[in-house]
């Protein structure tokens, strides 16, 4: 089980498949890249040792074609696989494709993938290891009065929520016993015509949950260590906008409890390799299990900011049947990092996805300063895949300075081409709730409207100037060079001599 | 030298002069001290406004020049004086609809209107599926749907017209 | 003394302005920059709150042009000026007169520049202050007899050198009491004809010195903090190259009595804001005090990436009069960092300074990785100043990390347009003794020759294949566009449809 | 087809041909499968050679290809079929001296040859002043010096021809 992994393929593509090509690159070991037909000149193709077609564009067809991937790892003689994050990552069926094809998944164990994947099984686990789970029903609920027996226990606010239904269909929020039975008819009533399956759950409901995880990692050897919480409230639609480590809702012991409640879930189920457990909290700061992600996560950075730990680096090591480098004792968090996604959406258009061409790009730099991007300069960020162009993440000694690094990182960015959501995290990070702490999943349910993103009046007058003066070195331009009036305006477009004079 | 230029609904008139050597901007009753330099790197200007320092991008769109300024995208209409006339003579006949485009490549999911009904300014007409994702299409002005160029389940790609819509005084 | 300064202006240029002006944005200052003409379009300028022009390009009549410096400062109402490095940073003239501007001097005090600016001040005070100095003469040596007392104290190698002499000139090492006599009589006479001062000094010579500096930072109260060592040696003609923290000659005894020594020197003057305190090593791994820098180093960030500190953020902090931020107990420095200078040199061609536009720019990214830069896309790299275009600092948990992360980070890096010195640090980071620590001033002179630096054979191979292929795309260009082949050939120098096709 | 590479004193054939759709290189006494195709940021190719991957740009310099890998500038000549017979029937007439150019913008601090002095590759013929650095420029071939076109102090820019060397041979 010790053998070096010289040559690893990942199976994965943007700026995930680029960081984790860095970490190879920094130990030596050979990167393998594979890339769909559109993805030929995409970063992660550029920054690899190797490079493999696997297939068209959909991702079915390439990255999701598990015969072509896995024949492309045999025949390039792959020592083992990184899926990353997507994909592949959480497959058991994978998994076990390449432990019979001799090839190490890194990541956990195919039983683990299975035993985790399925909700009500990973919520069993958690039971097991004493963890709390959102109060509630633990299967159906039959009558009425059994709903009031659980609405004595739970208490209210609860949810009734359809065992068919989810993405926010077929759910149901009661605040009072005198609203419960007629919602128990409704919810009842909807889910048997929405879904033809009217069992239905209950379950206590939490208003203004926070997003808080476990970044854990654990080793053949039975350790399983805890790196840090990572708050990730800021989401629309589940999708996590901006995370950040460590949560500004936990105390030391808060974190201390939650820590073992994480490393007891992985022991429980025989966890190895990195994984997060994720929790919700009430408004009470009380944490809930809610499932485990069996795989490095988008947000893994800003635990790296804080610990100094390369999560693939020991990745790599565990699949090598390595113990972890910091042996008992991970190191102690420092500071504060946050992590802004940079994602090609027009959040003055309901968040609509972008592409097209990258015509121009400068990073922040300085410092306490991060990027982890999938794209370059000049680069067509294709339709096929997830919008996510760059992470944006910072350190700062404590939360005010990241946040302050933040946005003062974000105004350095330079992004012309797609839509993206710079704007937006400008808007978040300098919003004073966010910066007093105050989050929740609904944060943006209820401070975000595409209002927020209206330019100022400098924004405003500085646009009117430029405007103007851009007219106006152009209209020196045809009193310098009349003949080209005719000809094709955009093409001829350029500043002239003459018009540098007016400095 | 004078401009018109037009912003998020407001008209304003900028005038330049040169004096000893400096460009003067007047502009909103005030007078600015501009410097004005074309960065090496695309439409790229920096600015310095009585001192202030603005990098500022200026590219050509349909019908207006698109400038952004620290992540904030504005779209300004400039005016010459021979166009600004023109326009003053042309009045009011402006509202022509409008056609609405696949702003990206995907494929059509739903078709929320029929030929015929009347839309309001960003009410959904179309749903498109692109980048993992079911977007909205909306109307940006008042009317009624005069054509529709797909079909549900048909792959586009940007800029495919999609949905015509025809101004209300047209239809009556 | 405890106002707050929200106007500072930045009398730099290039990456330290650049620099400055982060930390000014992050703490909502306003950062004012003042540019020569050809800096109009200069990154700091760019990226200021306020940008004011100080004069023509060469400094003297801009940059250095004190008057018209503290003109701009007094008219735009500057509540203080940081003077980075160069320039006006350790010039007691300009610190005196910001005072009497009423304009707070980011730095110590005049008289402490003074006294430290004096080499034989500052080393009166280094004695005082009991910490050790290079054995030798205190002064002049008038005599044979003389010479051979210290001889016997001091010991051989020593060496003998013209007090008018520097840079290596009016220098002699003598090894032996047989070679002394005569060593003597041509020093004086080399002396006496060459500087018309024939005055001659004593002192140990140490053949492979290493350079060794500390950081310490004071306020107002008295304390003096000591934020480790960094590790100077890699030079050029006294031009540090690479630099590091901590350095691989030290234990924690070592760095512990350094530090304290480091102290004792910056409490003897009344050291005040952020200073250096530069030693040489012997190849005993005895330290010896050179002298004192008053200002921010060019490699502080290697220090900030260990202790997480902002070091112009305290600067800042004691020229309002505050304590630093940690009180008094510094960040323990954790990990190793290291950085490279970029500059615009050939290293092949004698490190010539080059100049021009910056024509494709990709900077390093992802985990452990800062830069900064002073150049971006489509600058032309001015001939008036420096030629320092970037630094590219690394963190890593160990030596050997920062190492592998550096070679990682320098192979990301792309800068087409100057000569650079990429290459060179590749080398350097890959060479067996550098990665052993086995460091000295005279590494390059020892290990470094142009061919040090000659393409490997896999890359003379990429070479030709890739000029090959360009030219067979250009044929196969020419067989599509026969009608192009008399036009302007090099704007016509475009991959042809058909040429793709060859994949 | 064919071209001739002279690089680094060596001369290499490669061949092309395309196999399948694939474009096959020989090269060396190897044969590499590749794959070639032009990023969209500049002068640069994204080659796969045998899968492994490189970016590499070419630029059209003087006489020559320069071509960077990984930090390394390389220069290489590329003959296409009839340039190569063309230089074969002109023989080794090759060697026509050379006019040393500032390399950048500067002052001329010392001149250190006279016409009429001989000179061997590498040595310095004349002390540049730029960038706060005194820069020796060396004659890159054997020679006798023809002609100095510039005098001490003279500010120079970049390109400026300095020297001129001529070969022994001419002298002779």
């Amino acid at each position: 089980m010790s053998r070096r992994l010289q040559r690893v393929l990942v199976a994965n593509r943007g700026e995930i498949a680029v960081r984790i090509l860095r970490t190879l690159r920094e130990e030596g070991r050979t990167s393998i890249a594979i890339f769909s037909e559109p993805d030929r000149t995409a970063l992660h193709v550029l920054m690899s040792d190797e490079a493999y077609p696997v297939g068209p564009g959909p991702s079915r067809e390439s990255y999701l074609n598990m015969d072509k991937v896995l024949e492309v790892a045999r025949r390039v003689k792959a020592d083992a696989i990184h899926p990353g994050y997507g994909f592949f990552a959480e497959n058991e069926a994978f998994a076990r494709a390449c432990a019979e094809a001799g090839i190490v998944f890194i990541g956990p164990t195919p039983e683990t993938i299975a035993a985790l994947g399925d909700k009500l099984m990973a919520r069993e686990a958690a039971v097991r290891a004493g963890v709390p789970i959102i109060p509630g029903s633990t299967g159906p609920v039959n009558t009425l009065d059994e709903v009031k027996v659980y609405s004595k226990t739970i208490g209210y606010p609860l949810m009734l929520k359809a065992a068919a239904g989810g993405g926010g269909k077929g759910m149901r929020v009661v605040r009072s016993d005198a609203e419960l039975e007629s919602a128990w008819q409704m919810t009842r009533g909807e889910a048997g015509a929405a879904f033809g399956d009217d069992r239905v759950f209950v379950e206590r409901y939490i208003e203004r949950p926070r997003h808080v995880e476990a970044q854990i990692l654990a080793d053949h050897t039975g350790r399983v260590a805890f790196l840090g919480e990572r708050e990730c409230s800021v989401q629309r639609r589940h999708q996590k906008l901006l995370e950040e480590t460590p949560s500004p809702a936990f105390d030391a012991k808060t974190r201390k409890e939650f820590g073992e409640a994480a490393c007891r879930v992985a022991k429980e189920v025989g966890y190895v390799s990195a994984g997060t457990v994720e929790f919700i909290l009430d408004e009470q700061n009380r944490f809930y299990f809610l499932e485990v992600n069996t795989r490095l996560q988008v947000e893994h950075p800003v635990t790296e900011m804080v610990t100094g730990l390369d999560l693939v680096s020991e990745q790599l090591r565990v699949a090598e049947g390595r113990e972890l480098s910091f042996g008992d004792t991970p190191p102690e968090p420092r500071g504060w990092a946050m992590e802004a996604r940079i994602i090609a959406e027009d959040p003055t258009r309901n968040f609509m996805p972008s592409a097209g061409r990258v015509e121009r790009l400068l990073f922040a730099h300085g410092p306490g300063v991060r990027n982890d991007a999938g794209i370059y300069r000049g680069y067509e960020v294709p339709v096929f895949y997830d919008s996510l162009l760059s992470k944006l993440v910072v350190w700062g000694s404590d939360r005010d300075q990241a946040r302050r690094r933040m946005l003062r990182a974000l105004g350095e960015m330079v992004l012309d081409g797609p839509h993206h959501n710079v704007a937006f995290h400008q808007w978040l990070c300098a919003h004073p709730e966010f910066a007093a702490g105050n989050l929740s999943t609904r944060f943006l349910e209820e401070h975000f409207t595409p209002q927020s993103l209206a330019p100022s009046e400098e924004a405003m007058d500085v646009a009117v100037m430029a405007a103007a003066m851009h007219a106006h070195a152009e209209s020196l331009r045809v009193a310098v060079a009349p003949a080209v009036v005719g000809g094709d305006r955009r093409a001829a477009w350029k500043w002239s001599g003459r018009a540098r004079s007016g400095r | 030298m004078k401009v018109w230029v037009t912003m998020a609904g407001r008209d304003a008139e900028v005038t330049f002069r040169t004096e000893g050597g400096q460009l003067m901007v007047e502009y909103g009753g005030k007078e600015f001290h501009a410097d004005v330099v074309k960065l090496p790197d695309g439409e790229v200007y920096s600015l310095l406004v009585n001192g202030r320092s603005y990098e500022v991008r200026v590219a050509q769109e349909q019908g207006a020049l698109g400038v952004t300024w620290s992540g904030t995208a504005m779209s300004v209409e400039v005016k010459h004086p021979l166009e600004k006339m023109l326009q003053q003579v042309a009045g009011a006949k402006r509202h022509r609809g409008e056609t609405i485009m696949a702003p990206m490549p995907g494929a059509v999911v739903t078709i929320r209107v029929q030929v015929g009904d009347s839309v309001v300014p960003g009410q959904s007409v179309l749903v498109l599926e692109a980048m993992k994702m079911q977007n909205e299409l909306a109307a940006q002005t008042a009317g009624v749907v005069r054509e529709i160029l797909v079909a549900e389940k048909a792959a586009v790609s940007a800029g495919t017209p999609l949905v015509k819509i025809a101004p209300h005084a047209e239809e009556a």
